[in-house]
């Protein structure tokens, strides 16, 4: 048989995911509209049922589908990851979506399509796979965006995204095809072998990782590939851009990990410097660019640049300690600090994010100025957009400080002293525009235009768990990291 | 010179002219036109490197539907040519030079990163569709499955945003 | 100079191929606009062309004349002169091409030393080959449509490229069936695969097995065609003439020939795929020997029919001609009763022909009777009804293939 | 007002009447087709009252057109021609307009049918019709100069 | 007999063309057609070294290499549907189609 | 009414698309100007005038006889209903009798002219439709209906056959027979059109619910004749306020409920098989007698008489000089043809020249209707709808 039947369970939440999304998309033509209110619960128990499925996946680890899915806990972490993020984003989409007038089932059909893909990216083993998954999130997210299509900034942000998505796949693929070039295969641990047997890593190669880099440096908005994350950001439907700030980035670092950890570790100190540099710059730009914004979206938009920035930095670092076979636990550390800072950064992010969806609803409330005392209109609001900013900063208690900790403290084992110190500046400097938002909802007189409606169950629902978990990981790291730690790549 | 290199020399150079030509075309539909150019002779060198069935795939579906789709949607829109404006600063002074630099760079670099004696050569198992078929359908079966969701998206996809009303 | 001929026959060879079958099909297009003309004129109780020629049998040629003759409207103001030039030369260059890889029999002989067969080109991917070429005709027309900067031609270009990418799903899908069955993508292949008969009598044809596939592909190949009840690209009492109202003279009569080139290599395409292409619908056998001599049959046939018909005839020129005619027919008759190599060679197209011309006749005959469809029943047509058909008819075909095969 | 005795008790002329004093202000037979002079003021309400009285029901507008009496004034007839489905009856309508600035209502707005036909009085007789949705010349062309079928328009030669 | 590498650099200069017409154009067709130029540059990288690893070094599995071609066509067209319907929408929103029009927000 | 709730559409640029003046199926040089969003039509603005012969202003220079011909050319292709009407009208005016037997071959004539317009309706509407091989069947038959004319007027197409007070001569002899041949293979023809289009799918498909026009639309718009029998309204002039004699002649009224094109089909096919019915009564109780009213002074004395008889030579050249004078008045007179209600309207101030005549023709009503029937169509339906509804340019710009 081509399929065995452990083989469909390794994909299972994958299968879930689809077959749900086939469920909303075929119930949406015959509901009337006023009974499409049930197609996003309906997906969620699509994401509930894909989660279970999860956890049945992740007691048959192994390969799968002649070695082009390869189930272990890495890949088990980020389906966890992807699916709860995918979960909160459909929470906070439910009444936005009402709000809009954009109330259609295609809407959920294309986040678990778009997870599909995503979910693939996180336990890949091949290349075609690899692109594959990406091209399904990417289109998916394309669509997303623009989702909200008389809107003339949705349809531009989609543009953007769109054309600059495309150019990066190309790019992805030169890589791809130089890899395969220089090594005959698309299986990443046959390109490691491959490339393993070679005293230095061929011309071929080399301009294949660089390739490759560019392509998945778009993907997690890597400077100097990040120009479309503001505007995307902005245009995009909010909780859109929640999932984009979460979602996509977490499975492209994932891919990007398993890439660069698997089938190009022989090479790792050709693409040393890149990483380190990239971070670098992603910092500084990201920070620097926050600094000067006034519109709330862009704002996080450039501050999630930032903070692919900061994860880079464990990135370089884990890359560093690859060389010092002796240190396995610090290298274990590091990648562990990548997959715990993502974790700490998506329910953060999520969570600012879904507080703007429900402030800034249509084109209203979009400056920072517009949260002029939200304190005294909505203190739940503010209170838990605090906590995510606080923890966005990197301040005690929450789960950024500690996502911060522990990539830094990689970074010093990793003798990256210099990197750790610009990053350290940089967190000073993010200071500046994170606290304005702080001062403007808590000090400032509300403007006449603030008028915010009760926040829906599920919003709440889904902030109290954002804000929750943000604290809890600031508080009790130890469990999450754990895990981290044990799900990090060989 | 064999029949197989003058091909090459001549759909290789059809190829760069039909390229320079869509960027130095500054209406769409001829644009479109120097697009489909490349595509078929590149399809053609598809066949003189062995490989027929990819070659088929170029023209039926890159050729004779996504381009199809291009020129629909020039023609739909009614597109007129395109204005001259000037370059972005950031694109004239920065990105031509880097992209240039870097493109040609690549181009010597692949030129020399294989020997000239490496010919193209037949092989039995080239211009067969049947072991294609083997491996797209045994050994690369997920990923078939996973176009067809991809495919679903983008049908999807473009129906959600191109429908007049919903 | 035999020398070099020898050195390079295959070279030669093919391009006499080509050369001959480019004439032959020239030829056929221009008396299938004949036959039309007959065929819908006798369907409509008229005479049709009757005054050129004996039984207007030169009109083809007079049509001829006149489009070379006639004034040409030189780009009436047009977008690009360009692509209006382009859209014609490639609907007639396309509508030639697709010809190339047709096998119009099994027979070998030897030519300048060499074997060949009656072929231009025998390749692997042949079918693939017919359908990457018909996939590009849409460009002609959709060009046609856009360049002639007028509105009923734009209409009917959309129309068009809306159209033939539509139906080509279908097409495309409705071949799918056949191939499992036959495993292979060549088109002398495929007509191998069909070689022998159902307990001895019913040939091994895959209208049979595949009869709704056939049914999906001689629909959407007529769609493909554009002739009549799809015509809508071309509705001449909607959109004047469609995307080639702009075009006269040459520049319209290509147009004009890609049609019936298309027409051509579909019911030859049809006739391969599901009607045993060149094999004999009769079985092998002692009994069965004498259909052997059809072909010499009809000619002689013809021949009866052409020299009686000269009694007919008033003006001496027609009389001429048609005992001409007649004469050489009768000439064919007997070099084919004589040569039995001869009649072995001819077998094959003559039985490709045969059942050609009967899918010839039902275009034409669909034409004189049918009404158009509109626009949209047509798309919803080819989206509803015949995709899912073709659909249906593989997964069925390979449910039973899979099962025979296990 | 001038009518025949023999016309005074029949149901139409005694509705129209009753309608309004001033709506009818001759009435008269010819070869059993009842013709009822009207005033052009009145138009549309009286063909409105026509229409929708369930007695009459006058729905069908069967024609509209025009008579010049050049160089009698007032100087245009409009003529309308009326049909009830319900009884079968026909009834034949004139407003006598002046020669000088010829307006009468547009009947428009109660049928759309009126709509060509108005456009041609007004084309071919320059009668102007107020609240004409689209009043163009329509048999003519645009710039057209007179109005053919008046009477002063001359039948033969050069304008 | 045309040596390997020269398809190689005929793959480079394609996607260097596809490249500069990305950045040198304007009307956001012609940008999208200039990315189709540059998956057909790999395409044709992808069948060279497909052709490289089958017929010099015997390896049949470098077949995949064409599996990859197939795919990528399958990407495009999927990625053609969305980016027209895109490209429809902003051109109906916005009458224009040059990109420096659909310009709301600042990068 | 848009939903509130839905979102607001996607806007896109309307198209104006010019169909006609010169265009295969705008019978003649109509021009309709089509806003099309795609292929829908959101607004039909019907242009005509193209063919404006002045007839009514020319009719007001001649003899009332000399009027006959110019009617013919009105509605083209049913010229001896327009005769009858303008010679009933002037017969209202000068309360002249027709003697019956002119009277029953004038209802003959006008029932072959009615299947001889809806034959020629019914082959475009086919070719329109895309059928071909049914237009050329339709005029085969119509051939064989316009060879009578020729044969009792001399004419194949403009007839003028009818005279105000009768006819304008005697039926030829063989009359008889070339009617019962006709009749004979009439009735078989219908039945194979209505065999390839009735069932024809592609032709439901192109015909029902096609161009529905309502009842209340059809009153408001002033339709009459087949097109509104098609909407439901059992109208028909013969039936409802007879000439001619109608009243002596047996047949039915088909109405279709359904007010689309295909009820518009179904309406005339049965109307034509009707008009056999009506033929075959009119050609077995044909009346003996003359075929002109006796009327010194109105009808031309025939050439025997003139030459023979001096008073007949003086009205002879009194009437051809200064033709007749009706009396002052004004009649307005409908008869049902083809198309619909056909009306004569004459104004006399006692001169022997019409002082106005307005013709009434149902064709620039049924252009009319159009703009109500085409928007919300595709351009295929509005070709179906255009060639449905059936006028002649002619009549429509007289």
């Amino acid at each position: 048989m081509i399929v065995s039947s452990t083989d469909v369970l390794r994909v299972l939440p994958e299968i879930v995911l689809a077959v749900f999304g086939l469920l909303v998309m075929g119930a949406e033509p015959f509901l009337r509209r006023a009974h499409k209110g049930v197609l996003g619960p309906l997906a969620l128990v699509g994401v509930a049922a894909a989660l279970a499925a999860t956890v049945v996946q992740g007691l048959h680890p192994g390969y799968a589908f002649n070695r082009l899915i390869h189930v272990d806990n890495f890949g088990i972490f980020f389906h966890f990851v992807l699916l709860a993020i995918t979960a909160l984003t459909i929470l906070a989409s439910l009444r936005y979506l009402e709000r809009e007038n954009i109330n259609h089932g295609e809407y959920y059909a294309l986040l678990l399509f778009g997870t599909v893909g995503m979910g693939v990216m996180a336990v890949a083993n091949e290349l075609v796979l690899v692109f594959l998954g990406l091209e399904t999130s990417s289109i998916a997210t394309y669509v997303l965006v623009g989702f909200r299509r008389t809107e003339l900034k949705s349809n531009e942000s989609a543009m953007k995204y769109f054309l600059l998505g495309s150019f990066a796949t190309a790019f992805l693929l030169y890589g791809i095809a130089l890899l395969f070039g220089a090594t005959g295969t698309t299986f990443l641990p046959d390109i490691a072998r491959l490339l393993g047997s070679q005293d230095t890593p061929s011309m071929l190669a080399l301009m294949g990782i660089a390739m490759l880099f560019v392509g998945l440096g778009f993907k997690v908005a890597s400077a100097p590939f990040q120009v479309w994350t503001p505007d995307v950001y902005e245009g995009a439907p909010t909780p859109i851009t929640a999932f984009l700030s979460a979602g996509p980035k977490a499975a492209a670092f994932a891919v990007f990990l398993r890439i660069f950890f698997t089938a190009l570790e022989p090479a790792h100190e050709a693409w040393f410097g890149i990483i380190w540099a990239s971070a670098l710059l992603t910092m500084f730009v990201g920070n620097l660019g926050a600094l000067v914004q006034t519109n709330i979206k862009r704002m996080l938009a450039y501050s999630s640049i930032a903070h692919a920035g900061y994860i880079l930095i464990a990135f370089a670092a884990a890359n560093q300690l690859l060389t010092d076979v002796a240190d396995e636990q610090a290298r274990v550390n590091a990648m562990a600090a990548v997959l715990f800072y993502l974790v700490a950064y998506a329910l953060m992010k999520l969570g600012a994010f879904a507080v703007v969806a429900h402030v800034s609803a249509g084109e209203r409330n979009q400056d920072i100025d517009d949260y002029a005392g939200l304190h005294s209109r909505h203190p739940f609001l503010a209170a838990c957009l605090t906590i995510f900013l606080l923890s966005l900063i990197g301040l005690p208690l929450t789960g950024g400080f500690l996502g911060k900790f522990y990539v830094f403290t990689a970074a010093v084992q990793a003798d990256l002293i210099w990197l750790v110190i610009l990053g350290v500046v940089n967190s000073v400097l993010s200071v500046a525009y994170y606290l304005r938002v702080v001062k403007v909802m808590y000090m400032n007189e509300p403007g006449g235009t603030l008028t915010v409606a009760p926040v829906p169950a599920p919003l709440a629902f889904v902030l109290t768990f954002a804000a929750l978990g943000t604290l809890y990981l600031g508080v009790m790291p130890g469990t999450v990291f754990q895990i981290a730690s044990r799900s990090t790549l060989p | 010179m064999t029949l197989e290199t003058v091909l090459f020399y001549v759909l290789g150079g059809l190829a760069v002219l039909g390229a320079l030509n869509l960027i130095l075309q500054r209406h769409p539909i001829h644009s479109a036109l120097s697009l489909i150019l490349v595509m078929a002779s590149l399809a053609v060198l598809y066949l003189l490197l062995g490989a027929e069935f990819i070659a088929a795939v170029q023209i039926i579906i890159y050729a004779g539907a996504i381009m199809v789709l291009f020129v629909f949607v020039i023609m739909l829109l009614n597109a007129g040519e395109e204005e001259r404006t000037n370059l972005s600063r950031m694109a004239r002074y920065v990105g031509l030079p880097v992209a240039a630099v870097l493109l040609s760079g690549l181009a010597y670099l692949l030129y020399r990163a294989w020997p000239v004696d490496l010919l193209v050569q037949p092989h039995p198992s080239l211009g067969q569709t049947r072991p294609l078929a083997e491996m797209l359908f045994k050994d690369f079966v997920l990923p078939f499955e996973l176009t067809s969701i991809l495919i679903l998206i983008a049908v999807l996809g473009a129906v959600v945003l191109a429908k007049k009303e919903l | 100079m035999t020398d070099w001929l020898t050195r390079n026959a295959v070279f030669v060879i093919t391009l006499a191929k080509i050369g001959l079958v480019l004439f032959v099909l020239l030829t056929a297009v221009a008396y299938l606009v004949w036959v039309e003309r007959k065929l819908i004129a006798h369907i409509q109780s008229r005479w049709g062309p009757y005054r050129v020629g004996p039984h207007g049998l030169l009109q083809p040629l007079a049509d001829g004349l006149k489009f070379l003759f006639k004034e040409d409207i030189f780009f009436p103001h047009a977008t690009s002169r360009f692509v209006y030039l382009l859209a014609p030369f490639l609907a007639v260059t396309l509508g030639l091409m697709a010809i190339a890889v047709i096998p119009f029999g099994s027979g070998k002989f030897e030519l300048l030393g060499t074997q060949t067969g009656l072929y231009i080109a025998d390749i692997n991917v042949g079918l693939l080959y017919i359908l990457a070429v018909t996939s590009l005709t849409v460009y002609s027309v959709a060009l046609a449509g856009w360049a002639s900067n007028s509105k009923y031609p734009l209409l009917g270009g959309l129309r068009s490229a809306a159209q033939m990418v539509s139906y080509e799903i279908a097409l495309t899908l409705s071949v799918v069936g056949v191939l499992l069955l036959a495993g292979t993508l060549s088109l002398r292949e495929l007509v191998e695969a069909q070689q022998g008969h159902w307990g001895g009598l019913l040939p091994r044809w895959f209208i049979f097995p595949q009869f709704v596939a056939f049914l999906c592909f001689f629909i959407s190949g007529v769609a493909e065609t554009q002739r009549l009840p799809f015509d809508l690209p071309e509705a001449e009492t909607e959109l004047v003439a469609g995307f080639h109202t702009e075009y006269s003279s040459l520049k319209f009569a290509m147009f004009f020939m890609a049609e019936y080139a298309h027409m051509i290599t579909a019911s030859l395409l049809v006739t391969l795929l599901f009607l045993g292409g060149w094999l004999s619908p009769f079985p092998a056998g002692e009994f069965w020997a004498f259909t052997r001599y059809l072909p010499a049959a009809v000619a002689a046939g013809l021949a009866v029919v052409f020299l009686q018909d000269s009694f007919h005839h008033q003006p001496l020129s027609h009389r001429v001609l048609v005992i001409l005619v007649g004469l050489a027919l009768a000439g064919v008759a007997w070099g084919l009763f004589t040569g039995p190599a001869l009649l072995e060679l001819v077998q094959g197209p003559f039985w490709l022909l045969a059942k050609a011309a009967i899918f010839l006749f039902i275009f034409i005959w669909t034409r004189a009777t049918l009404p158009r469809f509109r626009y949209d029943q047509l798309m919803a047509f080819g989206w509803k009804f015949l995709v899912p058909l073709a659909v249906l008819n593989i997964m069925v075909t390979s449910f039973v293939v899979a099962w025979g095969a296990d | 007002m001038t009518c025949p005795s023999e016309l005074a008790d029949r149901l139409v002329i005694r509705k129209l009447q009753s309608f309004h004093p001033r709506a009818l202000q001759a009435a008269s037979e010819f070869r059993g087709q009842l013709i009822g002079v009207v005033s052009a003021a009145l138009i549309r309400d009286i063909c409105d009252f026509l229409r929708s009285d369930p007695e009459l029901r006058f729905d069908f507008l069967v024609d509209l057109t025009a008579v010049d009496r050049y160089p009698v004034e007032p100087r245009f007839e409009i003529v309308y021609l009326l049909r009830s489905m319900k009884t079968g009856q026909r009834l034949c309508l004139k407003a006598p307009l002046t020669g000088k600035d010829p307006r009468i209502d547009s009947l428009v707005p109660l049928w759309p049918a009126a709509d060509m036909l108005e456009r041609e009085v007004f084309d071919l007789f320059g009668v102007h019709f107020t609240g004409h949705p689209g009043l163009r010349r329509i048999q003519m062309p645009d710039d057209w100069q007179g109005h053919p079928l008046r009477k002063d328009y001359p039948l033969e030669g050069d304008r | 007999m045309v040596p390997l590498s020269y398809y190689l650099v005929l793959s480079a200069i394609l996607f260097g063309l596809g490249v500069m017409g990305f950045l040198l154009r304007r009307s956001i067709i012609t940008i999208f057609m200039s990315i189709e130029l540059m998956l057909n540059a790999v395409n044709l990288a992808f069948v060279v070294f497909s052709h490289y690893w089958t017929a010099w070094k015997g390896l049949d599995s470098a077949l995949s290499g064409q599996v990859f071609v197939f795919f990528v066509i399958v990407v495009a067209a999927a990625e053609a549907a969305v980016g027209l319907a895109i490209i429809i929408v902003v051109f109906r929103t916005r009458a224009s189609l040059n990109v420096e029009r659909v310009n709301l927000m600042k990068w | 009414m848009p939903d509130p709730l839905l979102p607001p559409p996607l806007r896109s640029e309307s198209m104006t698309l010019n169909l006609g003046p010169q265009h295969p199926s705008t019978h003649g040089v109509l021009r309709l100007v089509l806003e099309l969003d795609g292929e829908t039509i959101l607004r039909a603005t019907p242009d005509i005038g193209y063919l404006h012969t002045g007839i009514e202003k020319n009719a007001e220079k001649l003899f009332y006889s000399q009027v006959i011909p110019l009617t013919d050319r009105i509605d083209y292709v049913a010229p001896l209903s327009n005769n009858l009407v303008y010679c009933l009208a002037v017969e209202k005016l000068l309360q002249l009798e027709v003697p019956p037997r002119a009277q029953w071959i004038r209802v003959l004539l006008t029932e072959l002219t009615r299947i001889n317009n809806h034959l020629v309706w019914l082959g475009t509407c086919a070719l329109e439709i895309g059928a071909m091989s049914i237009f050329l069947y339709c005029f085969r038959e119509r051939e064989e209906i316009l060879k009578v004319f020729e044969a009792v007027s001399g004419q194949r197409m403009m007839c003028s056959y009818f005279r105000i007070g009768g006819l304008a001569g005697p039926i030829p002899l063989d009359f008889h027979h070339q009617l019962d041949l006709l009749l004979k293979i009439l009735p078989e023809r219908f039945d194979e059109y209505e065999e390839l289009l009735s069932q024809n799918r592609i032709w439901l498909g192109r015909t029902r619910g096609v161009g529905v026009l309502t009842p209340e639309d059809a009153l408001a718009y002033s339709i009459s004749g087949p097109n509104l029998r098609a909407s439901g309204i059992a109208h028909d002039l013969r039936k409802a306020e007879p000439y001619s004699g109608y009243e002596n002649f047996d047949f039915d009224v088909p109405v279709r409920q359904e007010g689309d094109v295909y009820a518009r089909y179904l309406v005339r096919m049965e109307e034509m098989r009707q008009s056999v019915r009506i033929i075959h009564q009119a050609l077995e109780g044909l009346p003996e007698g003359p075929f002109i009213a006796n009327a010194p002074g109105i009808v031309l004395p025939d050439r025997d008489t003139m030459k023979t008889q001096m008073e007949a030579l003086i009205f002879h050249f009194k009437l051809v000089v200064d033709g007749f004078a009706p009396p002052a008045g004004e009649v307005y007179l409908p008869i049902e043809s083809p198309k619909g209600e056909l009306g004569c309207y004459l104004v006399s101030d006692g001169s022997p020249r019409p002082w106005r005549m307005r013709w009434r023709g149902p064709s620039l009503l049924n252009v009319q209707v159009l703009s109500k029937l085409l928007p919300g169509h595709m351009i295929a339906d509005a070709i179906a709808i255009i060639a449905s509804i059936d006028f002649v340019l002619g009549e429509v710009d007289r």
